[in-house]
């Protein structure tokens, strides 16, 4: 596009002749306020730290025209040697931030949401986008789910934010694992857009409509799976119908723990916000260079599992370790690229 | 009628006429508030971080600021005749859809189609503002769930990608290499409304509709089209800003332009023009949006912890009207 | 002048002008519209029928409902409020640090509740001077002051959810009394005492003078700054124990607690029939507001409309209440802003 | 210096104010004695109200002193004034619609009436009652205000006022700025037992533009003019000439009617019919203006004839009938309409309909008639700023520019644009004028008269609903009675055979 007449440089001319202290690293997620996303600046903080950098936290408020304004922004300013960990807030606010970065010259990771037809081989500053099998991840909670009610009952969904390719994935697991599991009844699915206080009106309300034909519930993340379980201590159904969510949050991990909940999957918040600095870190410094990033390493779904009763202990505390972050093996947690 | 002589008793007035009236210094200076505000937040900005005052970065905050100046620019219509227009935002949303979905097949129309469609819609709303005497608030309230409702719908919940980029290009490019397009339309956008008010008597009609809509009704004011031709402008601007919008994320996405909402009344509020109506105008909503600009990438990118921007954001934007709204021209403040 | 002293016997006779047409109508049009919505989900869907999904609307309505108490009296002085979303996070949070819970090893029960209530009422009380010190119109001082509010929040959540182990607090959203949780009559009793202040308090009633004409107050010697401080702060505390109330639902402090209170409670009361412009309704009316609201939302779902569509009907339906509610009183000359 | 003896209830030295571009008052002396009704007399924009509103601190004077009873006082508000036993009653009605009459009338000194902050409905509206019965007033204390008539809510305020008497211990000073203009002959008797009841124990200031009313009920007339005072006559053996004289500066005719113009309106051309019209308020109305007549329409409150208006300007709604303007159908869908086929309206309540408040003089006086300042589709200033100058000079409209919002005006000269609004194009056929003199002096007045007149002379008809009788029978050519939503009789009414009171009065019982 034109933009170069007026930011005339990028290209990947900056890429590898980087002073490892003239490296700036920028994390940018939607918002503090919640702990899967504060775990991932930490987890960036510490990578940041690792390299005696510090990492510049972004955070838009889930608003992204604000994302898009703080990108154009951000790489307005200067773009040798920056490093971008990026969430983008919808699957449709990744290529113009890939764009602008290819534009600027910025060393950019995403994470999460990518079009799918959009294609990171095409660009040389987009190094790699990361994210978790959502169909995967929905169809292991959906098969919990159907063991822990016992293979035949009926269930509801709380979907997430409809206009997300992580909601959208992880409700086509569940509707894979239903079609395993032919007796389980998907009896009501409605959005509460993985806010834990939307899922606790909307659960309320599916419970009043099914009563007690509802023997489980399918959340698409973990703060609505927390936001179900109040609605059942208020109804008095508490441990009568399963819950499993998803990303693993501490609270969800006690509650998995003390048996309220049954499942969920791991998203490791930590080392997500690590791995995409270290990834650019290692490129922007020379001891990666995108060529040599294999094609599956560019777009890659990352390790996850399914945490339930008797494994929970070993995710009680999730800390980065070092050593994820070495360049040689940032993509160690790779489990083949998104297909 | 043949004119009445002058009355015998009517000491000439003239002695009082002659009296200079018009602004004093210290309504000029109000008047000025808005760039006076602009500058100091830009320097402010530019102290905590000096690189932040390069042409680069300046233009890319003019060409981030463009939708949300098209956006309030519309809106001061609505509000200088009294009401407030809290639909804008859902319907540029629905406007991205609408745009990546008729794209391919009106092509190079496709950006007058989705801002006539936008105005239908806004003329719409006005109609059932005047016509069911609703306050504009609820209308547009009710519009904006509705527009949200209607574009996930069609959109089917989903972003769609705009593959063919050359009816947006226009919009991305530079005049004279440094004035981003998006911004030189938004300049023109504003010009041209307040040039057609001055010049004609729609700047009375709004005004008195604004200030004392009864006393303008009985003085044959033309109160219901004015208002329906501000809600039909607010929105047709709202399309035109979703055109912006899509030319910077090639998609279009049902909540693409939701959160511009509060961003764009504060933009009219910090311009100084008053929520009640009457006193204002769209030149002070563009200063606004450039402010609220400013805050808005200004303040992360500059190094400001989330959780202070936002106090910071609440702080400035309360000091900024208490600086450029002109009291004598607001009696009461509700 | 005296010659025309007869036309005494005349006016005497003339009967004293009645109320302006359709004033009484304006009262009953909200009422009407809910009985009505409820009756048609009730014929639409068995489920919705059910005792079980009247309680359910009634805990659901609750926090709106005292939110929208608290705005009433803002709306009724002809201003507006849109902090509530930064003021219920503000609080929110704040009462999960102090009451027992699993960040530190406060645990000040009521205490800590009282604190967080009259953290928002600070909160509220910042708009209400940002009003009247700096003259700025309540929409910015309230936007800005929500700002404020949730970057407090956003402060003290420090990236650790904070759960409360307090046992009152958190059975309060699920033990019952008559059928309804504790937070539900928590709401009533607050609609009550919303409804004393308006009636009986010179607050109240000063409030709704304000509305109806302000310059006039300060012409009778009125201070009328101190009312207004005195309202906005009174709103604040609403909000606060809004907060706290969803920190009850959610046994968390969520940054997020008030997420789009601001406008459903402006909704609520407007359909409920308190007047942007001020001096008209009351905490009664958006009480019946409150309820048409969330049995809309209720309904919605019960009957199954489509997620995708739920917000747009109800959006239509709101309008048509309203217009069905001001249908009645509509005048040629009439003003609607 | 020292206080001056006699010791005076209220005294004012050297008086001055100024606003931007005007010198409202310009070093006014004045006396008020214990338990004297003093006059207060004056052209519009004189500076009456300014100075009566320096001596309720409600206008912090540039210059100058006021002692009350032999003090000197610098009063900062209206309770400071109230605590030395100052009140007053606005020349604009000032009461919340919203809140009840009693709320009103103790507004500001509930008193016993709210106790910690707790409202005692009871005790208030005794409260409340105690003023009403003072006044002989039989409103009820709980009716919400906006629903009580104009008048009536006039009552209120002076209910209200009287509570200064609880107020201050000494002997009270009441202030009453135009408080007729706006009363039925009924109220005013009432209102006038009330003063002379007060002179009593209190002084009172009036400020009236019917100087008969001055001389009937003052001891003493005080003059302003152009913000100075010139002069005091005791009532005594005086006549309205001579005040007016003093006024103007210069003399003027006392008969301001200008009946004697009235051409005998000979023409056949009917400009406006109404058939059978009818509204919520009022039914079968017929009525004929032909060109060049002016025809009052007299009736007491809730006559109906204010909504006759407002329907025929298509501002309220009617359910039947048609109206006829020069032969054609008239469209009542709407104001517009009306404007366009050429009807002009002269609202009652000017602060609300009838002015834009912060919008300048010229501004308002082009609102109606955008044509006047316009060349083709588009505004020219230098045709609105000459168009304004000519009628600002011709109705000599006391504002220092044009482009002074005309919220600053004076209630007399504020009046003058809104008429003027509609005389500045040359296309009005229709003149509706309720209550048009209302709050204008004597001069303003019969510049109006005399407009009224050349109008109708120039073949424009005129519906006039008069603020008095005498002004009824003093402009119309024909008077038409209405009494409950009818019309009930009608009275020709031509120059030289000119009906009394007495005769109408009859007709409207
Ligand atoms: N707030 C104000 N700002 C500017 N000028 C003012 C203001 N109030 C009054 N004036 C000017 O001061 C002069 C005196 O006004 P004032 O209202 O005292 O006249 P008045 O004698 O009461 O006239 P009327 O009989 O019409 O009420 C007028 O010329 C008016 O324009
Ligand atoms: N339809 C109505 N319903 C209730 N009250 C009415 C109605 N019409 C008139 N009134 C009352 O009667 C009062 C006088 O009505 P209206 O103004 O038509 O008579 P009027 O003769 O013009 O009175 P005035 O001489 O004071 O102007 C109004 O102020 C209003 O309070
Ligand atoms: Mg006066
Ligand atoms: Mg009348």
């Amino acid at each position: 596009s034109d933009e170069s007449s007026a930011d005339d440089k990028g290209g990947s001319a900056a890429a590898g002749s980087c002073d490892p202290a003239d490296v700036k690293l920028v994390g940018q997620v939607r918002n503090e306020s919640n702990p899967y996303e504060a775990a991932w600046l930490d987890g960036g903080d510490a990578f940041a730290e690792g390299v005696d950098l510090k990492q510049q936290r972004l955070t838009y408020d889930g608003d992204s025209t604000k994302q898009q304004e703080q990108i154009s922004q951000l790489l307005a300013g200067d773009t040798d040697c920056l490093v971008m960990n990026i969430l983008p807030n919808g699957d449709s606010d990744t290529p113009p931030i890939v764009e602008q970065a290819q534009e600027a010259g910025a060393f950019l990771v995403t994470q999460w949401n990518k079009p799918a037809d959009l294609n990171v081989t095409d660009y040389d500053q987009w190094l790699s986008h990361i994210t978790y099998d959502g169909v995967t991840s929905g169809k292991q909670i959906g098969d919990a789910l159907a063991e822990a009610i016992g293979g035949s009952g009926g269930i509801i969904a709380l979907q997430g934010i409809l206009d997300t390719g992580a909601a959208k994935d992880r409700f086509a697991g569940l509707e894979e694992s239903l079609a395993a599991n032919p007796d389980v009844k998907l009896l009501d699915q409605q959005t509460a857009n993985f806010s834990r206080a939307e899922a606790l009106e909307v659960t309320k309300t599916l419970l009043t409509k099914h009563g007690d034909e509802v023997k489980g519930i399918w959340a698409a993340n973990d703060d609505m799976a927390l936001g179900a379980l109040e609605a059942l201590k208020a109804a008095g159904k508490e441990g009568e119908v399963a819950v499993v969510g998803i990303d693993a949050v501490p609270d969800a991990l006690t509650a998995i723990a003390d048996g309220s909940m049954t499942a969920t999957v791991s998203s490791d918040g930590p080392w997500q916000g690590g791995i995409g600095l270290a990834i650019g870190y290692c490129v922007a410094t020379g001891e990666l260079s995108v060529d040599d990033i294999a094609d599956d390493d560019r777009a890659w779904f990352a390790e996850q599992f399914l945490i339930e009763k008797d494994n929970v202990a070993d995710f009680a505390t999730p800390k980065t370790d070092p050593a994820d972050f070495e360049c040689d093996n940032v993509f160690s947690r790779s489990q083949g690229p998104i297909s | 009628m043949n004119a009445p002589t002058a009355p015998a008793m009517a000491k000439p007035a003239s002695d009082a006429a002659v009296v200079k009236g018009g602004p004093t210094i210290g309504q000029r200076l109000t008047s000025m508030m808005p760039l006076i505000a602009l500058a100091a937040l830009l320097a402010a900005l530019s102290i905590a971080d000096p690189d932040f005052l390069t042409q680069r970065s300046l233009t890319a905050v003019v060409r981030t600021s463009a939708p949300l100046v098209v956006l309030a620019a519309g809106a001061t219509l609505v509000v200088l005749c009294g009401g407030i227009d809290l639909s804008i935002a859902a319907l540029a949303s629905l406007s991205t859809v609408l745009f990546a979905m008729w794209l391919p097949d009106l092509g190079g129309m496709t950006t007058l189609a989705v801002i006539a469609a936008a105005g239908t819609i806004g003329a719409i709303q006005g109609i059932a503002h005047v016509m069911l005497r609703i306050p504009s608030f609820i209308v547009t309230l009710g519009g904006m769930s509705i527009f949200s409702a209607v574009a996930l719908v069609i959109s089917d919940a989903g972003p769609i990608r705009v593959v063919d980029r050359d009816a947006t290009k226009w919009l991305t490019q530079y005049v004279g290499g440094y004035v981003p397009m998006a911004f030189a339309v938004a300049l023109i956008v504003v010009a041209s409304i307040s040039i057609v008010l001055k010049v004609t008597p729609l700047q009375s009609y709004l005004t008195a509709t604004g200030y004392s809509e009864s006393a303008a009704r009985l003085a044959g004011t033309p109160v219901d089209r004015v208002k329906v031709g501000a809600f039909t402008v607010s929105s047709a601007c709202a399309g035109l800003a979703a055109v912006m919008l899509v030319s910077r994320n090639y998609s279009g996405s049902p909540t693409m332009a939701d959160n511009l909402l509060l961003p764009a009344v504060a933009a009219i509020v910090v311009g100084g023009t008053a929520i009640t109506g009457g006193h204002g105008s769209v030149w002070r909503s563009l200063v606004g949006a450039l402010v609220i600009t400013l805050l808005r990438v200004g303040l992360p990118i500059v190094g400001v912890p989330s959780a202070y921007e936002q106090i910071l954001y609440g702080a400035i934007i309360v000091v900024a009207v208490a600086l450029t709204l002109d009291r004598s021209k607001v009696l009461i403040i509700k | 002048m005296t010659l025309t002293s007869p036309a005494e016997d005349v006016d005497v006779a003339a009967a004293r002008p009645q109320p302006r047409r359709g004033v009484s109508l304006r009262d009953a049009g909200p009422p009407l519209a809910l009985v009505v919505v409820f009756l048609v989900f009730a014929g639409l869907s068995s489920d919705f029928r059910t005792f079980g999904n009247v309680q359910n609307i009634m805990d659901t309505a609750a926090v709106l409902a005292v939110v929208t108490c608290g705005i009433t009296f803002v709306l009724m002085m002809g201003s507006i409020d849109l902090s509530a979303p930064g003021v219920m996070g503000a609080s929110a949070i704040a009462v999960a640090l102090l009451v027992a819970n699993n960040r530190n090893d406060n645990d000040l029960g009521l205490i800590g509740v009282l604190i967080a209530i009259l953290l928002a009422a600070g909160l509220g009380c910042l708009s209400g001077f940002a009003l009247v010190m700096l003259k700025v119109p309540s929409f910015m001082t309230t936007l800005g002051v929500s700002a404020v509010g949730l970057g407090i929040a956003t402060l003290m959540f420090a990236g650790v959810q904070p759960n409360i182990s307090d046992e009152t607090l958190a059975s309060l959203a699920i033990d019952r009394l008559l059928g309804f949780s504790y937070l539900t009559w928590v709401a009533v009793a607050c609609v009550l005492v919303g409804y004393l202040i308006q009636r009986y308090s010179r607050l109240g009633r000063y409030a709704f003078a304000i509305g109806g004409a302000e310059e006039v107050l300060s012409l009778s010697g009125v201070k009328v700054a101190p009312y207004k401080v005195a309202v906005f702060t009174l709103a604040g505390a609403f909000y606060g124990l809004a907060g706290v109330m969803v920190t009850s639902q959610l046994s968390a402090g969520l940054v997020q607690a008030g997420k789009g209170y601001d406008f459903a409670a402006i909704t609520a009361a407007v359909v409920g029939g308190t007047l942007l412009t001020g001096g008209r309704g009351g905490v009664l009316h958006s009480a019946v507001g409150v309820l048409l609201v969330t049995v809309l939302t209720n309904g919605l779902v019960q009957i199954g409309v489509s997620p995708y569509w739920q917000g747009g009907v109800q959006g239509l339906i709101v309008v048509a209440a309203v217009a069905a509610a001001v249908a009645p009183q509509r005048r040629r000359n009439q003003v609607t802003k | 210096m020292t206080a001056p003896a006699p010791v005076h209830a209220l005294e004012v030295r050297g008086l001055v104010k100024h606003y931007p571009g005007v010198k409202a008052l310009d070093g006014v002396d004045l006396v008020v004695r214990q338990n004297e009704v003093l006059g207060l007399a004056g052209e519009n924009g004189a500076g009456k109200s300014t100075l009566l509103k320096a001596l309720v601190g409600l206008v912090r004077p540039d210059a100058g002193e006021i002692w009350v009873r032999g003090e000197k006082v610098r009063l900062k508000s209206v309770v400071d004034a109230a605590n030395h036993g100052i009140g007053m009653v606005f020349q604009e009605q000032s009461l919340v619609p919203n809140l009840t009459a009693a709320e009103n009338i103790v507004l500001g000194s509930e008193g016993r009436g709210v106790r910690r902050g707790i409202y005692r409905w009871d005790t208030m509206r005794k409260l409340a009652q105690e003023q009403l019965d003072k006044i002989g007033s039989d409103i009820n204390p709980l009716a919400r205000t906006e629903t009580l008539s104009f008048a009536d809510r006039q009552m209120v305020e002076i209910a209200k006022v009287l509570r200064i008497e609880q107020r201050s211990q000494h002997p009270p000073v009441i202030i009453l700025d135009e408080p007729t203009s706006v009363l039925e002959s009924k109220e005013i008797e009432t209102l006038f037992t009330q003063v002379r009841r007060l002179r009593e124990f209190a002084s009172v200031v009036f400020v009236s533009h019917r100087l008969d009313e001055v001389l009937d009920v003052c001891d003493r007339v005080s003059v302003l003019r152009g913000g100075q005072s010139v002069g005091e006559v005791p009532t005594a053996g005086a006549v309205p000439a001579t005040l007016h004289q003093m006024m103007i500066g210069s003399a003027g005719s006392d008969d301001h009617y200008h009946g004697n113009v009235a051409e005998p309106s000979d023409q056949p051309r009917e400009m406006l019919s109404i058939r059978k019209l009818s509204a919520k308020t009022f039914r079968d109305v017929d009525l004929e203006v032909r060109a060049g007549e002016i025809v009052g329409i007299v009736g007491v409150h809730g006559s109906g004839r204010e909504d006759v208006c407002r329907a025929l300007f298509g501002a309220e709604p009617t359910s039947g009938g048609e109206v006829y303007l020069d032969g054609k159908k008239l469209d009542l869908s709407g104001t517009r309409a009306a404007c366009a086929a050429g009807i002009g309206y002269v609202p009652a309540e000017r602060k609300i309909e009838g002015m834009v408040g912060p919008m300048s003089v010229a501004d308002n006086m082009t609102l109606a008639k955008q044509e006047s300042r316009c060349v083709g589709p588009l505004v020219s200033p230098p045709k609105q700023a000459g168009v304004v100058d000519r009628w600002i000079e011709r109705l000599s409209i006391r504002t220092p520019h044009r482009g002074t919002a005309i919220q600053r005006l004076s209630g007399g000269n504020q009046q003058k644009v809104v008429l003027a609004r509609w005389l500045v194009a040359d296309d009005i056929r229709l003149l509706l004028l309720d209550h048009p003199t209302r709050g204008l002096d004597i001069g303003a007045r019969s510049e109006v008269y005399r407009l009224m007149r050349e109008l109708a002379n120039s073949g424009v008809a005129t519906v006039l609903l008069a603020d008095s009788l005498e002004e009824a029978i003093g402009m119309s050519d024909r008077i038409v009675v209405m009494s409950d939503g009818r019309v009930t009789s009608e009275v020709p009414c031509v120059a030289g055979a000119k009906p009394t009171p007495l005769d109408l009065v009859k007709e409207m019982v």
